[in-house]
């Protein structure tokens, strides 16, 4: 830097420990930052593309794998637009599967969010209690599916596994000790004096700019837009459960952690009703189950494991697009599926959360202090691989 | 004003969890006890198959390809630098020839002993297992 | 269905546009000259933001067809609908007028269907590279069915 | 013989082996390598996790600190191009011997301190504010931004912190009517300053906290800001150097708080160990209680810490000369 300029720029990544995948352009003025400019692609694998070159489902663990800690939710978006497109709906056990697939999800999305803001503004403790805690769900999560984070649980027409035994009572478990140590969180992060010193009144987003700029999930319910697709436009079982949607006024950074706070504690309601409401019944559509052979379709009704009919390595689907919005863990998922009749998508069309808040960087990383950065930054959950698809 | 309540609260807190027993568990010496029907690696019953190839065509990785056996008949092998042990392969096999094992930490020396051809699923898998041995794991 | 919407519907077929309307879906067809005077109106019907914006590239009928979908945050009726509104593009060089002044949600994902599709937003005030490097992919767009990617067969 | 004698002399002079020994060199070294395991089983604990452990497993890898110094000393240290190589290479060395150079004058028992002074509190002032000048040098010195902006926080905080760190100090010597470290740690028989002055004992902690970085002050080289402020070009063994130096000073300042507020060496009964070893278990606990914020606090912004210092402990500190002085009047 010469001695005459007065401000610096300053790479804010992808080097830099708090950034991510990603880089922020920052022209800073001694410690005030003037201006940010985003800079994304850094890992851009071309998702939309790969997937015009592979099978409907082939399609399914890739999408999962552009926001590996909210797999479920692309999971379930993506089939939501393919069930569209067949024209089929899945039977009421394997909606309330996938709700609690997805809920379950959210509490680990969220927890991650929280644990990088936590650590962002320098508390290692919330960072590594958030990830512990994670690991809770992570154990649910892969007693029900089998695997820890790339589920690959929902197919076109239902789920592809049933409860284990025992399953509630081991959710019960897990959540009781789960609640006690939120508690323990709280008292010692999220209601921390120095945690609120930090993020209150820091990244102010009020409600008419959330508006205009189109953000969405936590974010744009911390500045008071009471909008989540699980309430406006239900899927799954949403449809028959009651939950609250966390709201904030403030729209500061800490109003966006007390949202996820309160949304995790929603789930929580949310998966103990599931499992309470769970009705009975097949776990997959009616016209694949026909599809199956005798000794298979024994199969899946003792062990509640499915078991796939050979169409679906080359389903070919109707003509047409489909359309599969979810409240994912970081707000409204958007996927627009186009197909011409044959046995690939046409083309798929992903408009992810993090994609769509993007666009904060450049606003509300303005006149801030440079300490506020990752203050910021890392409340809005942005989550670089899935904004670069 | 300062909100001593909140700073006092979490220092106790945190220094309750200074007597408390840590979570962690000590991976490679203990493992967490993996549930029944987990997503580990995939075995081959060569007795079982039919040759249909289906796990082929739906596998998402192009992990599976399928091997010209002596016996003239098409048998699937696996290239686990690929394998994304989604399952799918498992699911749509018709004959109950491909199955999961709970194991799934796969290590080999060299890149060329990830692909796994349809005779070697179970030595394979065999040697793994052995090499974790030597560790004796506790499983929590 | 609200009223809102019916309103918004009908308001719509007056002007002859090629409106269809399924569950919590309007689909509005424009020919590329109405388009922005549609978008604006629905604007001062309280949609004021951009979900998605799809390009389409169909090469054996030498057009692209962009669909905006559109949605509403102020207005609570309009909560559960969205908007899908799409034009055809000539696919030679597909151009048409940017929305960022007006949905100031669509600069990204504008800046993204231009690298990706090359369509050119006039208007658009920062209309760079965003997901892919300027130097490789310079008039090379890979969502253009042209771009092709390798394909391994199931034998071994 | 003479020489040997000669030689004799100076080795087992007090002066020596207060420099050497106790509470010179060596201590600070075994220390800082103890509390940098402590901070990071508390931490760990805290946190849910076991910490450092495979490194003398049966200790609770407790060496684990001497293999990261070894790892610290045998790695290739890079200096930069870019960088004023003299000042970058001689800051972490200046950096370290600043950091203990105050405790040239602070006592560890009646005997052992290398320069018995009259005027050891005022000395200790002067010493220890040289160290935060070094720092923002060496921030220049590496010619990156994130250093840069490093450095000038580090200044700012030193602006702030210096004024109530004195502040508390100057209660103290008003109330005890005495510079030197020896006399007030007499006057202390029976009655701690912690209890005479809590206000000034509490201001000092936060200064201490806050002139070595430790949370919630840790502001100069905040991670997840920039990088490691005023260190990030640092590497190595100067890195190892740097980081050392942070912890020396936490050491020195631990050492002047037992001193000046947990009296020395005494303690309200008696037990038949040396004076040194109740002082330096004294400064141990006081260097766990600051290590232990860090698993317990984020850390503040720049402007808050400014106004806490300025808005909150300026008071603070002014308060508890104020006691001092009435204290004085009473006629404690």
């Amino acid at each position: 830097m010469s001695s005459k300029e007065k401000t610096i720029t300053i790479f804010y990544g992808p080097q830099h420990p708090a950034s991510g995948h990603m880089r922020i352009i920052l022209e800073v003025d001694g410690d005030v930052v003037i201006k940010a400019d985003p800079d994304i692609g850094y890992v851009h694998r071309g998702i939309e593309k790969l997937a015009e070159h592979k099978t409907y489902f082939q399609v399914i663990p890739m999408v999962e794998r552009q926001c590996l800690p909210d797999a479920a939710h692309h999971n379930l978006a993506y089939v939501l637009a393919l069930e569209e497109l067949l024209g089929i709906e899945a039977p009421e056990r394997a909606q309330y599967l996938r709700t609690l697939l997805a809920e379950i999800n959210r509490i680990a999305s969220h927890l991650y969010g929280m644990g990088l803001h936590g650590v962002s503004i320098g508390s290692s403790t919330a960072y590594m209690w958030c990830f512990g805690l994670r690991e809770y769900m992570l154990i649910l999560a892969e007693k029900l599916t089998g695997a820890r984070i790339t589920y690959s649980y929902i197919i076109p027409g239902g789920v592809r596994r049933d409860i284990p035994q025992g399953f509630s009572q081991d959710v019960e478990r897990y959540l009781r000790l789960f609640e006690r140590k939120m508690r323990d969180l709280d008292k010692l992060f999220i209601s921390n004096p120095v945690t609120k010193a930090r993020l209150e009144g820091v990244g102010v987003l009020p409600k008419e700019e959330a508006i205009k700029l189109g953000v969405v999930g936590p974010v744009l319910r911390a500045s008071g837009v009471e909008y989540d697709v699980r309430r406006v436009r239900p899927y799954a079982a949403y449809p028959w459960i009651d939950f609250e949607i966390a709201v904030k006024k403030e729209g500061d950074s800490y109003a966006r952690l007390l949202v996820r706070v309160k949304e995790i504690e929603e789930s929580i309601k949310i998966i103990r009703q599931v499992l309470k409401d769970l009705p009975d019944g097949s776990i997959l559509h009616e016209r694949y189950m026909k599809l199956l052979p005798p000794r298979l379709k024994e199969y899946v009704t003792n062990t509640g494991l499915v078991k796939f009919p050979g169409v679906f390595a080359t389903m070919k689907v109707p003509k047409g697009e489909g359309i599969g919005s979810v409240e994912a863990g970081r707000g409204e998922l958007i996927y627009h599926l186009i197909s011409n009749g044959e046995s690939k998508p046409y083309r798929l069309k992903i408009s992810t959360p993090s994609f769509r808040n993007l666009i904060l960087f450049s606003h509300l990383i303005k006149d801030v202090k440079v300490a506020d950065v990752p203050a910021i930054y890392l409340s809005l959950d942005y989550f670089p691989p899935e904004a670069d698809r | 004003m300062i909100d001593v309540v909140g700073h006092l609260k979490a220092i106790f807190t945190a220094v309750k969890y200074l007597f408390l027993r840590p979570i962690t568990v000590k991976y490679p010496e203990e493992r967490l006890k993996k549930p029944k029907n987990y997503r580990g690696v995939i075995l081959l019953d060569m007795k079982k198959c039919i040759h249909c190839s289906l796990c082929a065509r739906i596998c998402p990785a192009a992990a599976i390809k399928m091997y010209k056996h002596k016996d003239g008949k098409l048998y699937p092998g696996l290239d686990y630098s690929r394998c994304i042990f989604c399952g799918f392969c498992i699911d749509i096999c018709p004959s109950f020839a491909l199955s999961h094992d709970k194991f799934h930490e796969v290590v080999t020396s060299n890149l060329k002993d990830m692909k796994v051809t349809p005779t070697q699923t179970l030595e394979f898998l065999r040697k793994n297992e052995e090499r974790l041995k030597e560790i004796e794991p506790k499983i929590r | 269905m609200s009223e809102l919407i019916d309103k918004l519907v009908n308001e719509l077929r007056s002007k002859n546009y090629n409106v269809s309307r399924e569950k919590g879906r309007i689909k509005v067809k424009v020919a590329l000259e109405n388009f922005v005077e549609v978008v604006k109106k629905l604007k001062n019907m309280g949609i004021d933001h951009v979900k998605s914006l799809t390009a389409i590239d169909y090469p054996s009928e030498g057009r692209i067809k962009v669909n905006y979908i559109l949605g509403s945050y102020s207005t609570k009726e309009l909560y559960e609908t969205i908007i899908i509104v799409s034009l055809d593009l000539s696919r030679d060089s597909p151009s048409l007028p940017s929305l960022a002044k007006m949905f100031p949600s669509i600069i990204y994902q504008e800046r993204e269907c231009y690298e990706m599709l090359g369509i050119e937003f006039k208007g658009h005030d920062d209309l760079r590279h965003l997901l892919l490097s300027s130097e490789d992919f310079t008039d090379v767009h890979p969502l253009r069915k042209e771009f092709k990617i390798e394909e391994e067969g199931i034998m071994a | 013989m003479n020489i040997l004698s000669q030689i004799l002399e100076i080795i087992l002079n007090r002066s020596v082996i207060a420099a050497v020994i106790v509470p010179g060199v060596l201590t600070a070294l075994v220390l800082v390598i103890l509390i940098i395991w402590v901070e990071r089983k508390i931490a760990a604990r805290v946190q849910m996790r076991i910490g450092p452990l495979y490194v003398t497993r049966r200790l609770g890898g407790i060496l684990q600190l001497v293999a990261d110094a070894i790892r610290f000393l045998v790695s290739e240290p890079i200096v930069p191009a870019t960088t004023d190589k003299l000042f970058y290479v001689m800051m972490p060395i200046l950096l370290l011997l600043l950091s203990l150079l105050p405790v040239a004058v602070v006592p560890a028992s009646q005997s052992l301190i290398v320069i018995k002074t009259e005027y050891g509190l005022l000395a200790f002032i002067a010493l220890a504010a040289i160290t935060p000048m070094v720092i923002m040098l060496a921030g220049w010195a590496s010619n990156n931004k994130f250093s840069y902006i490093g450095g000038l926080r580090e200044g700012f905080m030193l602006l702030s912190y210096e004024v109530y760190l004195f502040m508390s100090l100057l209660a103290i010597a008003i109330l005890y009517g005495t510079l030197d470290f020896i006399r007030i740690i007499n006057s202390q028989e029976g009655f701690w300053g912690i209890l005479l002055n809590p206000i000034a004992a509490l201001s000092f902690f936060i200064a201490m906290l806050t002139s070595t970085s430790r949370f919630p002050f840790e502001i100069p080289d905040a991670e997840s800001e920039i990088v490691m402020g005023p260190f990030t070009e640092y590497n190595s063994i100067m890195y190892g150097l740097v980081m050392g130096a942070n912890y020396f000073r936490l050491y020195v300042l631990s050492l002047v708080f037992t001193d000046v507020f947990l009296g020395g060496w005494l303690l309200p009964f008696k037990i038949p160990i040396p004076n040194f070893v109740i002082t330096i278990a004294k400064t141990f606990i006081v260097m766990i209680v600051a290590v232990f914020l860090r698993a317990v606090y984020p850390r503040y912004r720049i402007d808050q810490a400014l106004v806490i210092g300025w808005e909150k402990l300026f008071p603070l500190a002014s308060l508890s000369v104020l006691i001092s002085v009435l204290l004085k009047g009473v006629g404690i």
